[in-house]
């Protein structure tokens, strides 16, 4: 099996659905061409054509909103928004359209597509550069959210949503797009969605995160194993609708709960993920269930490092939840 | 937009935007990409005020097809005039009609051919009936019952009509815009010989939307018919504190887009505006942004009094320029027409509008479960347990 | 003291303070000549003209930019956006701008404007007339968010979130906009920001919410009184920041939580209280926090009544989570 | 847009709004709000191809207040090239800059009375420079330290400079432009006689913003001038992909505002173009949009290769019209430089900036605490919290 980076994985996929579908475009800003700032999109351009690989104006709303028109018409758009942080010129299209076209409609009308958007820190991004803004589409009803973290999941993923029936925003972690490396087959496989995946198995904590942090969580995890403390981290991969059962099931076996994310803490989906920890298994808390996650401050540039949820911040909440 | 003359009396300067060409990607010469935006300041007329045609304009309709429209025109009115005293009488909850503006409605609906989409705003019911969909489901759709094609989801007129290649009207302005320009560029791509007519109030110029679709379509020749309904008002906002462009049609300019303003009450001239702009699209040369001069004669919704905002008098003055009346001296005048036939299509239609709402109102509400429905294809695990959670508890006082 | 409804006390609140300071200015679609769609900026345009109170395009993007500079300016913008269902055309100038402008110039550039908004369902209003998206705003940080409940808060908070020295959502229930009526103090008041406020004491169980559906915790508080629960209730009134204190106390002292509000459950504010409560007073629950919540749908027409958490759902919630 | 010729051919035909009008608030007569719009399409100039002036254009500087600018200029380009060099060493890690567009920049700042406030984009140090920040506040923002006006929060070139009158830069594309709208606005209600200059690319004409701000400005008549720098590219994206219209600048017809285009590597037309547009905008006669005609001669930015979608040839085409070349021959043809003095200012810059870059290494990172300051005016208890837990926990590898 060939090794892979996340970009190459996420680029395979990607060619891999447009070879099979012809109803499949993607469109954004410097994605044809250039293949992307990123180049996830590298080389589409040369073997599909502009037509299916369209460099778009400086317009996100554009972007969304015409994608939308081209999914009602049956095409499968894969618009690219180059990074997470510039979605918001199209939330209203998102919200407001794309979220509740099957609903309003009374099922008439669909508007199937998969948004791509970079997200995350850890690039020396500044405010504008390491945003992660699921919790924003989360709460509102009708769309999908896939966050993968590594690259077999990522094609995986990617290759289940652009297959799903409904509307999926797909976050990449731009912070591990190269360093993440592993096997990933040739070919056609998905990994399903709504699915979490227990990344490490333990019995004393459960750590539950997504995207980046995921390497994060295993780091402190593996350093409270040095301590005795036997952490099961749980990668969600879709964070909507999300897997409960799998963190219930952890929870019901361990008791203690650390959540981490990237985004800011409050109203994040960090918050979601307690209360319904609370309302499924209660009485199984032995500890009062705790989150690291970045500030409720907008991103930082020069202390990026102190602002995300690394290691260093997650172990002491390991050590002190499974102390409690 | 100036406030100067009745719309009518006689305009004629125009003005293509065919400039020299200054670039500057230097290394990549070349010739334009394609022709230079034409942009008329011409009101485009058919329907003269002695009631005859232009002949040097007349798209030449079939009589009967004339009559069929004008027959359509005068259906939405009634169809109008009785849903105000329903939702005056608390039957329905609202009602946003197109009191005045049948004439852009009917006319653009009917030039479009059958592949052609509609991506309506929110006063097109009467393109939804041209364009076949039953009465009866109009009807549900304002009372929301169990058989409203959106399931009682949304308010009164916010229908859809998918097997009538007819949108899903949304509150939200201006979102459809770029959805059409996406479905048009689409079967483009896909070499289907299709269009799209997007409709749109002139405050909705102001939108996010319209920049947007407007300069995907011109960038990427997408098929779209770009419908401004210029019917002077944006609830309470005069048309002319919208922008301060001279026109509405002028702002294709800015998108090397081909503009065109069109006596929005003259049913010809829309027909034959409209044709000719999708015959356009379809040859390959891209979008049109139409400009339809009309009125609102009522308020904006049956929310709305129009008296706290602006003049009877210049209400008074678009009567005298009435696209129903307008019509209907035309017909009459050709022997197309009589008193008694009006007063058979609108007794007709008060007949079959009153079965309908009697229909409709002895149609239950959407069942409970149906409200968890369509939030994605297959229903997750948490809306299952909402959906049961709230079937196994009390019902609401007041409850459908 | 005169008996005003919510319009009438807001009304006024913009009055005086626009007597009192010639920099507040209101602007929006419809607010001028014909005093909003509610009639809520009703007289103000005769009063102090076509320059202070400003019918604008229809721009909600407009709107904000432009409030947002004037502000930069030194002037008090208070925006009207017709209905929050219309926010999202703005919400990048609202997330990326606004939230952000005094922490990423370093303190030199303070946006300070109130935004005004009609929120909620309750007026059969459909997906595009009834939603309240609080939680899209305080996940943001740098916002301040508010929402009254009786026209005495209304009129006071409305002049302390105008003399704030930070930016602030003012979200207006529109439900009650003249259902909910009381006396209100002539002349100058205010009404602290992140003070909730205990409007019904009880020592069984806390119950949580805002703007109309108070009304509604209140009536199913004294519903479970004649069974013999006495339910205390928190009128958060400001959402965020949230008057965590007073929560605390409240649950330190019943042990039991239910959180009401109208948005969709996931990822909404109701969520991040109970992940609060968790960190805050975990040994003091005595039964699993519980939410009463629109459902994670599109806000729906005929069936809204059922949609919203209305006193029948409170009430269930509340003697079952007091029986626990 | 089109791709032609190259810039400075010339072109001569012209072409302004001047439409006829018709309108349909019909009650309410009255003539046309105010002048028509003029839209130019000829590229104004003032520096010729031989070195010389143009008298009919020449804004006839002051000798020395041109050999400032040209300082200006020339200082701008050594700190950008610097800056690279740092961006590769590793000690920065970012830099976007203004390579090829100094004329825009500088010439359009030199043309702001010392009242008007500039919302720039992000190309436009040179601007902020200019207007007085000392060099080493702005080296200090590109490494993010304790002394940096923005406190380490924004990336490299987001800088702040309030009491320059200077905005703060985000990276949003288009969102400074409907702020400098508001501003204008507000400013002209308080009968306050100042104007506001806002930076943007020719990409995001296409940005919501853009259409808000122009369609705000025109309305309300602010006093804002809209400076497209038209540099050829949005990142990989051309111009001629950016829009469909022929130029940028008869965007403005849309919103029925002047609107001009003027070469951007041309000083002189740039000062004498932003210094009328300015004038008028202060005689109460609105706002303009001007097209700069410019090229990027670098990369979109440090992390960019433009050698992946662009040709040699076509920015070797472009050298040939670069801004601080034309300047120095101007220059040197009227005996107002020499070798030696563009070798002393070079020199004098780049030790300048070697010393702030030694004092800016030297200085340390924001502190911790300072993370949390400023997101609201006084701190609230979440942030205390966190704020505190923070500090009271371990430090991360790397920690600066
Ligand atoms: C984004 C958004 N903002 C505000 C509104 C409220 N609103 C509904 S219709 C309307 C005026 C529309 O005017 P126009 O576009 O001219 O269309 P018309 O109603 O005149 O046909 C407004 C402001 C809305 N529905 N959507
Ligand atoms: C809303 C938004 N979308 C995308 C980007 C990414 N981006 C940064 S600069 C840029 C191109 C800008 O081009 P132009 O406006 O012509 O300005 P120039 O860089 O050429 O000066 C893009 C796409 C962004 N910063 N903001
Ligand atoms: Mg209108
Ligand atoms: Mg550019």
């Amino acid at each position: 099996m060939p090794q892979m980076n996340m970009v190459q994985a996420i680029n395979d996929a990607l060619r891999l659905e447009m070879r099979r579908n012809d109803k499949v475009v993607i469109l954004g800003e410097d994605v044809g061409k250039v293949g992307g700032v990123f180049r996830v999109t590298a080389g589409l351009y040369d073997e599909f054509g502009e037509d299916r690989v369209i460099d778009t104006p400086l317009s996100e709303g554009g972007i969304i909103g015409a994608a939308i028109g081209m999914a009602l018409y049956g095409l499968v758009p894969i618009p690219e928004i180059q990074f997470a942080d510039f979605i918001f010129p199209a939330y209203d299209q998102i919200v407001s359209e794309l979220a509740k076209f099957r609903y309003r409609s009374g099922g008439e009308y669909v508007s199937k597509l998969v948004i791509r958007t970079p997200m995350g820190g850890g690039i020396r991004g500044g405010h504008y550069h390491s945003q992660s803004p699921e919790s924003q589409f989360i709460h509102v009803a009708g769309l999908k959210v896939v966050c993968p973290t590594n690259p077999y999941d990522a094609k995986g993923l990617l290759l289940a949503s652009i297959r799903d029936p409904d509307p999926v925003l797909f976050f990449e972690p731009k912070r591990i797009y190269r360093a993440a490396k592993g096997e990933v087959p040739e070919g056609d496989y998905t990994v399903p969605l709504s699915q979490a995946s227990v990344v490490r198995p333990g019995k004393h904590l459960t750590v539950i995160s997504w995207g980046a942090m995921i390497y994060e969580a295993l780091d402190a995890a593996n350093q409270a194993a040095a301590k005795g403390i036997e952490a099961e981290v749980i990668d969600l991969r879709t964070l909507w609708p999300i897997d409960i059962d799998t963190i219930v099931e952890s929870v019901k076996k361990t008791g203690r709960v650390v959540v981490v994310h990237e985004a800011p803490k409050s109203c994040g989906l960090g918050g979601e993920i307690i209360a319904m920890i609370n309302e499924k298994c209660f009485t199984h808390l032995e500890a009062p269930p705790v989150r690291v996650t970045g500030f409720d401050t907008p991103f930082p540039y020069t202390l990026e490092l102190e602002y995300l949820p690394l290691a260093h911040r997650i172990l002491p909440a390991i050590v002190e939840t499974a102390a409690y | 937009m100036s406030n100067s003359v009745l719309l009518g009396i006689g305009e004629t300067k125009t003005m293509s935007a065919t400039p020299t060409t200054t670039s500057h990607a230097a290394a990549e010469s070349g010739a334009r990409k394609g022709e230079p935006p034409q942009v008329s300041f011409d009101v485009f007329r058919v329907l003269r005020d002695d009631g005859t045609l232009d002949p040097a304009t007349d798209p030449k309709l079939a009589d009967e097809h004339v009559v069929d429209l004008y027959r359509s025109m005068v259906r939405t009115r009634v169809i109008d005039e009785r849903l105000v005293v329903l939702q005056r009488q608390g039957r329905i909850g609202f009602h946003i009609g197109s009191l005045g503006e049948e004439a852009t409605i009917i006319g653009s609906a009917a030039a479009a051919r059958p592949q052609d989409w509609i991506f309506p705003c929110y006063r097109e019911f009467g393109a939804l009936l041209l364009r076949g969909m039953p009465l009866q489901r109009y009807v549900d759709n304002m009372f929301g019952n169990a058989n409203d094609p959106v399931r009682g989801r949304q308010m009164p007129d916010h229908y859809t009509g998918r097997q009538y290649k007819f949108g899903s009207v949304s509150s939200p302005i201006g979102t459809q815009i770029t959805q059409a320009v996406g479905f048009a560029w689409a079967a483009k791509m896909k070499k289907d010989d299709l269009a799209t007519l997007t409709y749109f109030g002139e405050g909705a110029t102001s939108s996010n939307e319209f920049h947007c679709g407007m300069n995907f379509a011109a960038v990427f020749k997408a098929p779209t018919i770009f419908l401004c309904r210029n019917n002077g008002w944006a609830i309470s906002v005069p048309a002319s504190k919208q922008s301060a462009s001279d026109t509405f049609a002028e702002k294709a300019i800015a998108y090397g887009m081909r503009g065109v303003r069109c006596d929005g009450n003259d049913l010809f001239a829309v027909y034959a505006t409209v044709r000719d702009a999708i015959a356009r699209a379809a040859a390959g040369e891209g979008p049109t942004l139409v400009e339809l001069l009309t009125y609102r004669l009522s308020g904006h919704s049956t929310s709305d009094d129009p008296k706290a905002y602006r003049k009877e008098q210049e209400v008074e003055g678009w009567k005298l320029k009435d696209p129903v009346v307008r019509m209907r001296a035309y017909l009459q005048k050709k022997g197309l027409w009589s008193e008694q036939k009006q007063a058979q299509v609108e007794e007709e239609t008060d007949a079959a509008l009153k079965a309908c709402v009697k229909a409709a109102e002895e149609t239950p509400a959407p069942s409970l479960e149906s409200m968890f429905d369509d939030v994605f294809a297959e229903m997750p695990w948490h809306l299952r347990e909402q959906r049961d959670e709230l079937l196994k508890g009390p019902r609401a006082k007041g409850h459908h």
